[in-house]
């Protein structure tokens, strides 16, 4: 089995919203990632995944709970060996555009870590520029323009371009292709691919669109309310989902043919989203399940390894439930 | 939030003490002796009981300690330039005329230079911009003290509302304030122009167009309060620059304010008046800037200065 | 047709940079009924976001310009209304939604503020009733606690929250048009499907017209009755939806629809994008934007300007493959 | 249907063209325009405003007349002749002569010296030490902050006279020492504009992205933070200009100054403000008049820098 | 006006209250329309209205109409008249002074003027605890100086209240100008329960008790002060005024504007409107003892050398400093004592003495050359002038640095400083060459003379010459009055030879005086009158 490259273990971020309230955006997950795997994470908007992106990357501190890359905490790194981990864990944000420096040209957005790292320097760099433009689809035009200029997935390549700029090992990359079309999205997400078989990247990569996750994937995490629910292959989480928040999920995809979604089934969840405020005591999902029991409102349920490499949490696999 | 004003108290409290403690000892360092300057010729005698009275013959620092009681009781004692006052009264008796002056002031130059920046910005590189900006080389290339002396050679002995000089109505804070107020005004102005270019940019401006909302509201509600980020952060240390008077422009328009003192008091070498004047106009400013750091919050609440890194 | 709700004629809309002229939107004409919903697709930097941002006037001006054309909203040029009169339209009439939730929502006034705050502007109402109808919104669009987060700032709100909010802001005040720049790129399925069910629902009910842009071809078969399929700067296919889906015709068109990942798809296969760059619109090409990328370009397509073929009665396409003279290679 | 509507006549195109095409010839060349850096490209924005080139070309002219103007009469600037005392403007006297009967052309122009190079020197200081204090102090936040700050409020509250005299007194009189005692409390004021402008921009994403990519603290001022607030740093240094400009003759007041007989500005026309009385305006018009050129030179500069700097304004 | 209210003061009134009424009533008064009131820019806030204790222009200008001493000197000549004394007389020996004072002489409070309340005063003048900075002029009584420096007692300053009514004072020395010391208002009485009672009596008009032509009645700190007539003034009759109000205005050219808008009566003249108003009709020129000069430091190279000091005295051309600077016709000091005291003999001081000064820059460049042989200077050493700043010394500075250049050859580099940092370094000699100025405290040369003895504070030149010193002491303690000017005037022969100091000019004080205001009385040494002031 590969190398694990990042470790999370229990990990937790809580923000002080308003008076004292504490609204817990992740709540204890711990997960790994191999060395050359792509690991998706998927799941309900606001449940978390961002901020578990931020904080395996340091932009949080975590409330509690550890990170590991290489096996150092990640929290604990300084000086020399900050600059070296800055390097080799990227980011690729959500906002396209505001991870853009207004001020600054699409060229120098690019090249920053680049001259941070003094990996390449005049002519070298420009030539580094053009090609990662495109790369990502874009030309060289567009060096010279600043982010303003541009439309919204034309900046979102221009993050993923920066990202990759400097030849990072890990990169976090929080839905980089949702504003793409998808003829770009093949592009970018077969470059991704072609990256991890050249130089063994490694993705975290969170996205919304299921069929896609399922394409780059090697594994796939489920997240709901600042928890992990599931995690597994891709196919067998595909084949055979096991927490009904994943079937949910599954049974949502919107296919791009308009007889079959005329006709189509799905499960559509009831009940309110829960808060990460305040969440439902026990298992987060309770709420809005249909297979609910008592015992999900008084215990939190276990994660379970309930086949290999195929974890769980929910009580209905939980030993003395079933 | 609680801790954290406690905490600022506390830091403000250790600000003022250090700021106390340099004055007093660089008062005692720069050459001029009190004594020496307020009288000719008395006896050696005479002047020990003076130093006596001023408490000028401890060591330097016991009169430290004494004075750093002072502080802390807001009780100066006399004052070394006329004896039989004593520093609160003269402060007291003159603090009223000093901070209607300057609220006068304050208000004069934060209206108007809030507009005058705004419209500028909102007419960008057209006439009213080019009038702004020329109002505002105006008022900060011509000094206050220049202006007061305009004002009341050119306009106030020509218009019988404006009272030459002197203090008493309302009237008599109309010329001085404005004399006070365009320099600070020219410089919100400015300010204020520049950031709202800046802000005019955002998206967000956009989304309040979809909005339909109308311009004044547009301006007033989503772009003015990003831009006064640098307005509020100027403001602090003007408003306790103008509530405690201006030497010049209270001598001119002769107002009984209390900006004299924080001159005279150093040319006279008039301790306890130093010790006075340091420390009204120091709590007015950590106050303010404390005021200015929880105004951050208020305008950009994702400025957060009481909670720990996130 | 039951009339048209807007049309728009032969707009263009170009951008002065540095260098020159950025030719954004090159004579792009559609109409939009009362009650129907039409996507634009395409390309992305093709012109769909400066399209719809020239139905609001909200281009910015300068660097933008529209160099010609006319929208009209139930006949009335937008163009002759007064800046005043505009406000009307604005947030009433045509609501919309922003492509990019975070910089497009003010970091400094509260959720429930922004809001709230064009309802209180369109129509007599106290803010109180206001919030009620924003939490009502709120609660629609999947947001939980929604009392609570009306008091939170975006920046306190994770992506597709931002998102759901732009979506719930531009629904306040019930408007006839709706234009949705990539209203669900952020958002995960479950809560997709909730969106696009609550768009349906508000459609049935109020009759709103929407103009939906979006990449998810997904989303387009949901919802959409008609599509616009747009390419540096031009439409180059129009249809109902099951035209689009079903007889593509226009190369791009095809491309866009191979490129999708499918769920039962294999893996280990890389997708089938289009290969190449799209053109840049600084110097758009004379003839088909398209040719450098097209499979079955032909010499007349570098040369010149593909002239519209009507398909059917409501399906066109810019292509020059429709010509009699050439054989469907497809 | 609106797509319809213009058709033209496609069978005058040739057959012949309905080929495929030669994949090759269909690439097409994209000339790369010469890429300009941020700086570069700024100034060329600045030269296309006339306004702002006028201010510049202001500028340039009156830091010639500094040099050469002193030289363009038979005078020098310390030459009395008291009899000629309050001389109007005359082909003489170009500027008039002021109350010991010196000549005011040359000596506004040898205070041009003192005074550009005071209010150039000033704002320079300024710029530098606030920029980098007031950015340290913002972008670090917490204690860091809270010390910075702290240091400022002292620096504040000190009596300022008291420590210019203090600094007269052991420094002695001098053009350095003015300098010196202009920069002790001139950066404040840029030193927290600054920092109230860090603390709002270090919370968008671009810094936390530039963060991520291993960018310092220095980095992430001088890149991101400072083009971001160069506003309200442009015109708080226009601003300093003229204040620098007159704080000399307050300094000087003092003994602090560059002693008489030498102009400058500030002193020129603070020793003329009797003038609004006797009507020798000459003495007074010509210092103040240049010190608000010199302000207004800055200010329309500033406005044009301040333009170029910000790429959504460009036309 | 009618001041009814005022006639039964003296009935109304219990022993020791401080808080009387009477000063209320004035007060109504003083509003009623078609009163005389003589607005007068007093300039700033008197220090204090106490008079050990406010010794500056401000208070005394004040005071000086608000209480009286044992005379007081003429409307037309500076020579005492009877004032709180009738009259009084002097032993034989000139060294002592009994005083009667008047029956009519009452406080404000309403309680007679008692000649304890002048044993008091003097004594408290002289006590070190007062701790008065005009402390000196006590001195001229036997005692006094010692008491004030610690050394002798209060019961030994020679100065007794004989009874309710009369005084004798004893001197240390037979000065003859004593009965004009007495009306300085350093000598003023005080009302002694008051005084003791009361720390503060001086800070406000309700417990402030005066014995003068006014009362004072309404003060508003920093702003005006306002006084009255006093009805039971002993010359009551005399005084025409029904008030004077003193205004605080500091700034001359508001003082001006205020002057022009007819907002005051008299006030100062902006120094640059000098030349243009010095000869107008409202201009009021009157000369003043006092003088502008500059001092060496004869410590300090070059000025060790008499001959170099006195070439530079003789370089600077002080009428033209007048003529084209101050230009308020200022006379140029020919000498070093004021030019228009008395002198026995019957004409001026400088008339019966001659002249003693002038500028001569031939001259004065032969003594440079004189100077820089005896010392073997091929080169002079640097020479630094400071000064006080203010815009006035600033421009005689540069001017005198013009005149050095031109008639000398000398640069001078110039250096102001801020006054209490200059102060401090011209009294610790460590200034070179320095800007000083000097303000007469009474009527004879005596005043001036005695400054520049061996370690006198004023000296401030490290001169010291003991002939002079010898013909100072003589002076004093001669009877004689010719043979004690003969004295004096070789005391300065002796002192301008040396030459210690350039000698500028004398001040003299000008105004700006409404038509309609007759009648105030100024003398060269001395304050403000406005007993005999009216307004037409
Ligand atoms: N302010 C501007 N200045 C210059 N060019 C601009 C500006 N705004 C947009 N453009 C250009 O106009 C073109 C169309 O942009 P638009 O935002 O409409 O694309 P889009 O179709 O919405 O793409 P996406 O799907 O990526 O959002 C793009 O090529 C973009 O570079
Ligand atoms: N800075 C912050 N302060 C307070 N709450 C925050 C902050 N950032 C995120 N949150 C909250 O944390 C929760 C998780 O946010 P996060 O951005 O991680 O969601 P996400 O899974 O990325 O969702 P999306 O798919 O919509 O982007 C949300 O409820 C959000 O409101
Ligand atoms: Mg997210
Ligand atoms: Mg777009």
């Amino acid at each position: 089995m590969a190398k694990k490259l990042v470790e999370v273990r229990n990990l937790k971020k809580h923000f002080e919203v308003g008076k004292g309230k504490i609204l817990k955006a992740v709540n204890d997950i711990s997960f790994d990632v191999y060395e050359g795997e792509t690991l998706g994470l998927v799941g309900e908007s606001g449940c978390g995944k961002s901020t578990t992106g931020k904080t395996i990357i340091r932009l949080y501190r975590a409330t509690s709970g550890e990170v590991r890359f290489h096996g150092d905490d990640v929290h604990q790194i300084s000086g020399k060996n900050m600059k070296d981990f800055n390097r080799k864990m990227q980011m690729i944000f959500q906002d396209p555009y505001a991870s853009l420096n207004p001020r600054m040209k699409v060229e120098d957005i690019i090249a920053e870590g680049m001259d941070i790292h003094g990996l390449f320097k005049g002519k070298e760099r420009q030539r580094r520029v053009f090609e990662l433009l495109e790369t990502v689809g874009l030309n060289k035009e567009h060096a010279s323009r600043f982010p303003h200029e541009f439309s919204g997935g034309q900046r979102q390549r221009i993050g993923i371009a920066r990202a990759l700029a400097v030849n990072p090992e890990f990169i976090i990359a929080d839905e980089p292709i949702s504003a793409l079309d998808v003829s770009i999205q093949a592009q970018v997400v077969n470059l991704l691919k072609d990256l991890q078989k050249k130089h063994g990247l490694t993705y975290l990569f969170i996205a919304h669109d299921l069929s896609m996750v399922k394409h780059i994937s090697d594994r796939i995490g489920v997240m709901y309310l600042g928890a992990m629910m599931e995690l597994a292959e891709s196919e067998d989480l595909y084949d055979e989902p096991l927490h009904p928040y994943t079937k949910a999920l599954l049974s949502s995809i919107p296919l791009p043919d308009p007889e079959v979604e005329e006709t189509r089934q799905r499960t559509i969840l009831t009940g309110d989203v829960p808060s990460p405020i305040d969440p439902p005591s026990g298992c987060p999902f309770r709420t809005r399940c249909p297979e609910a029991m008592d015992v999900c409102a008084e215990k939190k349920p276990q994660w379970l390894e309930v086949r290999p490499k195929h974890y769980v949490a929910c009580h209905l696999f939980e030993p003395e439930s079933q | 939030m609680l801790k954290y004003i406690f905490k600022r108290f506390l830091w403000m409290i250790l600000t003022i003490w250090i700021i106390v403690t340099l004055t007093f000892f660089l008062m005692h360092a720069i050459p001029g002796d009190p004594l020496d300057v307020a009288d000719v010729g008395s006896s050696d005698a005479a002047s020990a009981n003076l130093a006596a009275y001023y408490n000028l013959d401890q060591s330097l620092p016991m009169q430290y300690v004494t004075y750093l009681k002072n502080v802390a009781t807001f009780d100066f004692g006399p004052s070394m330039t006329s004896r039989s006052r004593t520093v609160n009264d003269m402060l007291e008796s003159g603090f009223p005329a000093s901070l209607q002056l300057g609220l006068a002031t304050l208000f004069f130059s934060v209206i108007s230079g809030v507009a005058l920046g705004v419209f500028a910005a909102l007419r960008h590189n057209r006439m009213i911009d080019y009038v702004t900006m020329i109002l505002a080389v105006i008022g900060i290339s011509i000094p206050n003290f220049i202006q007061s002396m305009l004002f009341i050679n050119y306009i106030a002995v020509n218009i019988e509302f404006f009272p030459i000089a002197r203090w008493g109505t309302y009237r008599h804070v109309i010329l001085p304030a404005i004399a006070l107020a365009s320099g600070p005004m020219a410089i919100i102005a400015r300010l204020t122009r520049s950031n709202m270019l800046e802000v005019l940019t955002q998206d967000y401006i956009r989304t309040a167009k979809a909005k339909g909302l109308s311009a004044r509201k547009i301006v007033v509600k989503h772009a003015l309060r990003n831009a006064l980020l640098p307005v509020v952060t100027i403001m602090g240390a003007l408003t306790a620059a103008v509530l405690t008077g201006s030497f010049v422009v209270e001598r001119i328009f002769a107002i009984p304010g209390i900006g004299q003192y924080f001159v005279s008091s150093i040319s006279n070498r008039d301790y306890p008046m130093i010790m006075a004047t340091t420390v009204i106009y120091s709590s007015i400013l950590v106050v303010m800037m404390f005021i200015v750091d929880i105004l951050y919050g208020f305008i950009d609440p994702r400025i957060k200065l009481h909670a720990k890194e996130d | 047709m039951s009339g048209t709700l807007l049309e728009i004629n032969d707009l263009a809309v170009s951008f002065s940079t540095q260098g020159g002229e950025v030719q954004a939107v090159r004579g792009v004409s559609f109409a939009v009924g009362p009650g129907e919903t039409v996507a634009i697709v395409g390309e992305s930097g093709c012109g769909k976001s400066v399209t719809a941002q020239s139905i609001m006037r909200l281009i910015p001006e300068p660097p933008g310009r529209i160099k010609h054309g006319s929208i009209h909203l139930h006949g009335k040029d937008l163009a002759s209304l007064t800046e005043k009169q505009m406000r009307n339209v604005r947030g009433k009439q045509i609501g919309m939604i922003f492509q990019d939730p975070m910089t497009s929502l003010n970091p400094t006034l509260t959720v429930g503020d922004q809001l709230t705050e064009g309802i209180l502007t369109h129509e007599k109402m106290s803010q109180r009733e206001a919030n009620k109808e924003a939490i009502e919104l709120l609660h629609l669009v999947g947001i939980a606690n929604p009392d609570e987060r009306l008091k939170q700032y975006p920046h306190q709100f994770s992506g597709g929250m931002r998102q759901r909010l732009m979506i719930a802001m531009a629904l306040m005040c019930k408007p006839e048009l709706l234009i949705a720049d990539e209203p669900t790129t952020a958002l995960d399925v479950t809560i997709q499907a909730q969106i696009i069910d609550l768009f349906k629902e508000i459609q049935e009910k109020t009759g709103v017209a929407i103009i939906i842009i979006t990449h998810d071809l997904g989303v387009v078969a949901q919802i959409a009755d008609r599509i616009n399929v747009m390419y540096a700067g031009e439409i180059v296919e129009y249809g109902t939806v099951k035209e689009i889906f079903y007889q593509p015709e226009h190369p791009y068109t095809r491309g866009l629809l191979t490129s999708v990942p499918r769920l039962d798809g294999d893996r280990s296969q890389p997708l089938i994008p289009i290969v190449g760059t799209p053109p840049d619109l600084f110097a758009p090409p004379v003839g088909c934007a398209f040719t450098s990328r097209c499979k079955y370009a032909m010499k007349v397509c570098q040369a010149h300007d593909p002239e519209v073929t009507e398909l059917s009665e409501q399906h066109y396409t810019k292509c020059w493959l429709q010509d009699d003279r050439v054989e469907k290679p497809y | 249907m609106a797509l319809t509507q213009n058709r033209t006549n496609k069978q005058k195109i040739d057959d012949s063209l309905f080929v495929p095409l030669d994949k090759h010839s269909a690439e097409l060349d994209v000339m790369v325009r010469p890429s300009l850096g941020f700086w570069q490209d700024a100034w060329k924005r600045l030269l296309k405003n006339k306004l702002a080139v006028s201010g510049l070309f202001l500028i340039v002219l009156l830091t010639i007349m500094a040099i050469i103007g002193p030289w363009l009469t038979p005078y020098t600037y310390s030459e009395q002749t008291l009899s000629n005392q309050n001389m109007g403007p005359s082909s003489e006297h170009w500027f008039g002569t002021d109350n010991l009967g010196r000549d005011m052309f040359t000596r506004t122009w040898y205070g041009a010296r003192i005074s550009l190079f005071i209010g150039f020197s000033a704002a320079l200081i300024e710029f530098i030490i606030g920029v980098i204090y007031g950015g340290i102090s913002g972008y670090k936040g917490g204690r860091t902050d809270n010390i910075l700050m702290r240091i400022i409020d002292i620096l504040y509250g000190l009596p300022y006279l008291l420590v210019v005299i203090l600094l007269m007194v052991v420094m002695g009189p001098g053009l350095f020492t003015i300098i010196i005692a202009l920069t002790l409390t001139g950066w404040i004021g840029m030193a927290r504009i600054v920092r109230g402008q860090v603390l709002q921009l270090k919370t968008n994403e671009y810094v936390l992205a530039s963060k991520v990519l291993g960018a310092n603290t220095s980095r992430i001022i001088r890149k991101h933070l400072l083009p971001n607030t160069m506003g309200p740093v442009i015109v708080s240094m226009t601003l300093t200009v003229p204040g620098a400009i007159f704080a000399e003759a307050f300094l000087s007041f003092l003994g602090l100054g560059v002693s008489a007989p030498i102009a400058s500005w500030g002193s020129m026309a603070n020793d003329a403000l009797g003038v609004l009385n006797t009507g020798y305006w000459w003495r007074l018009f010509f210092p103040a008049f240049f010190i608000s050129l010199t302000m207004l030179a800055f200010n329309v500069f500033g406005d044009g820098l301040r333009d170029a700097l910000d790429p959504k304004l460009r036309r | 006006a009618g001041c009814g209210g005022n006639d039964e003061t003296t009935g109304n009134n219990n022993e020791g209250n401080g808080n009387n009424d009477n000063n209320n009533n004035s007060n109504q008064e003083a509003s009623s329309d078609g009163d005389k009131i003589l607005i007068y820019n007093n300039g700033e806030e008197p220090t204090s209205l106490d008079p050990p204790i406010g010794n500056d222009e401000y208070s005394y200008s004040i005071l000086n109409n608000v209480m009286e001493g044992l005379t007081r000197l003429e409307q037309g000549e500076p020579v005492p008249e009877p004032a709180m004394a009738e009259d009084w007389e002097v032993s034989d020996d000139g060294l002592v002074y009994t005083f009667n004072l008047r029956e009519d002489a009452y406080w404000s409070n309403g309680e007679p003027v008692t000649a304890e309340d002048f044993e008091f005063s003097f004594k408290r003048l002289a006590d070190p605890e007062t701790a008065s900075p005009a402390a000196h002029h006590s001195y001229w009584i036997a005692g006094a100086e010692a008491f004030n420096e610690g050394e002798g007692s209060e019961d030994d300053v020679m100065v007794e209240a004989l009874d309710d009514k009369t005084l004798e004072v004893t001197l240390e020395n037979p000065v003859d100008f004593f009965e004009s010391i007495v009306a300085m208002p350093q000598l003023f009485p005080v009302h002694k329960e008051t005084v003791e009672e009361n720390d503060d009596w001086a800070n406000s008009p309700d417990t402030f008790v005066g014995n003068g032509p006014f009362v004072v009645s309404e003060w508003e700190n920093d702003e005006y002060l306002l006084v009255t007539k006093n009805e039971d003034y002993w010359d009551a009759d005399t005084v025409n005024l029904d008030g004077i109000e003193y205004v605080m205005v500091e700034d001359s050219n508001t003082a001006y504007q205020l002057y022009q808008n007819d907002e005051v009566h008299i006030t100062g003249i902006p120094s640059d409107m000098a030349g243009e108003l010095i000869d107008g009709p409202e201009t009021a020129v009157y000369p003043r003892s006092g003088i502008e000069f500059q001092r060496f430091n004869v410590e300090e190279e070059p000025f060790q050398n008499t001959n170099i000091r006195k070439a530079f005295a003789k370089a600077i051309n002080a009428q033209e400093i007048v003529d084209y600077i101050t230009q308020e016709n200022q006379p140029v000091m020919t000498g070093y004592v004021f030019d228009d005291f008395a002198h026995p003999a019957g004409g001026t001081y400088r008339e019966e003495v001659g002249e003693l000064h002038e500028f001569d820059p031939e001259e004065a460049q032969q003594l440079l050359e004189q100077g820089m042989e005896e010392e073997g200077y091929d080169e002079l050493p640097e020479v630094t002038f400071s000064y006080n700043t203010d815009d006035l010394h600033h421009t005689i500075a540069q001017a005198v640095q013009e005149m050095l250049q031109t008639n000398l050859e000398v640069d001078v580099t110039l250096e102001n400083q801020e006054w209490a940092v200059f102060l401090d370094a011209q009294r610790d000699l460590e200034l070179q060459y320095s800007r000083s100025s000097f303000l007469g405290g009474y009527n004879d040369p005596m005043n001036y003379l005695d400054n520049f003895t061996t370690g006198n504070p004023m000296n401030r030149t490290g001169w010291s010459n003991e002939e002079y010193d010898q013909l100072v002491s003589d002076a004093l303690a001669e009877p004689d009055p010719e043979q004690r000017f003969e004295l004096m005037a070789e005391a300065e022969r002796v002192f301008i030879e040396d030459a210690v100091i350039v000698p500028l000019y004398y001040y003299n004080s000008t105004f700006l005086e409404k038509p309609e205001v007759t009648d105030v009385v100024r003398h060269p040494v001395g304050f403000v009158e406005f007993k005999w002031a009216d307004l037409q």
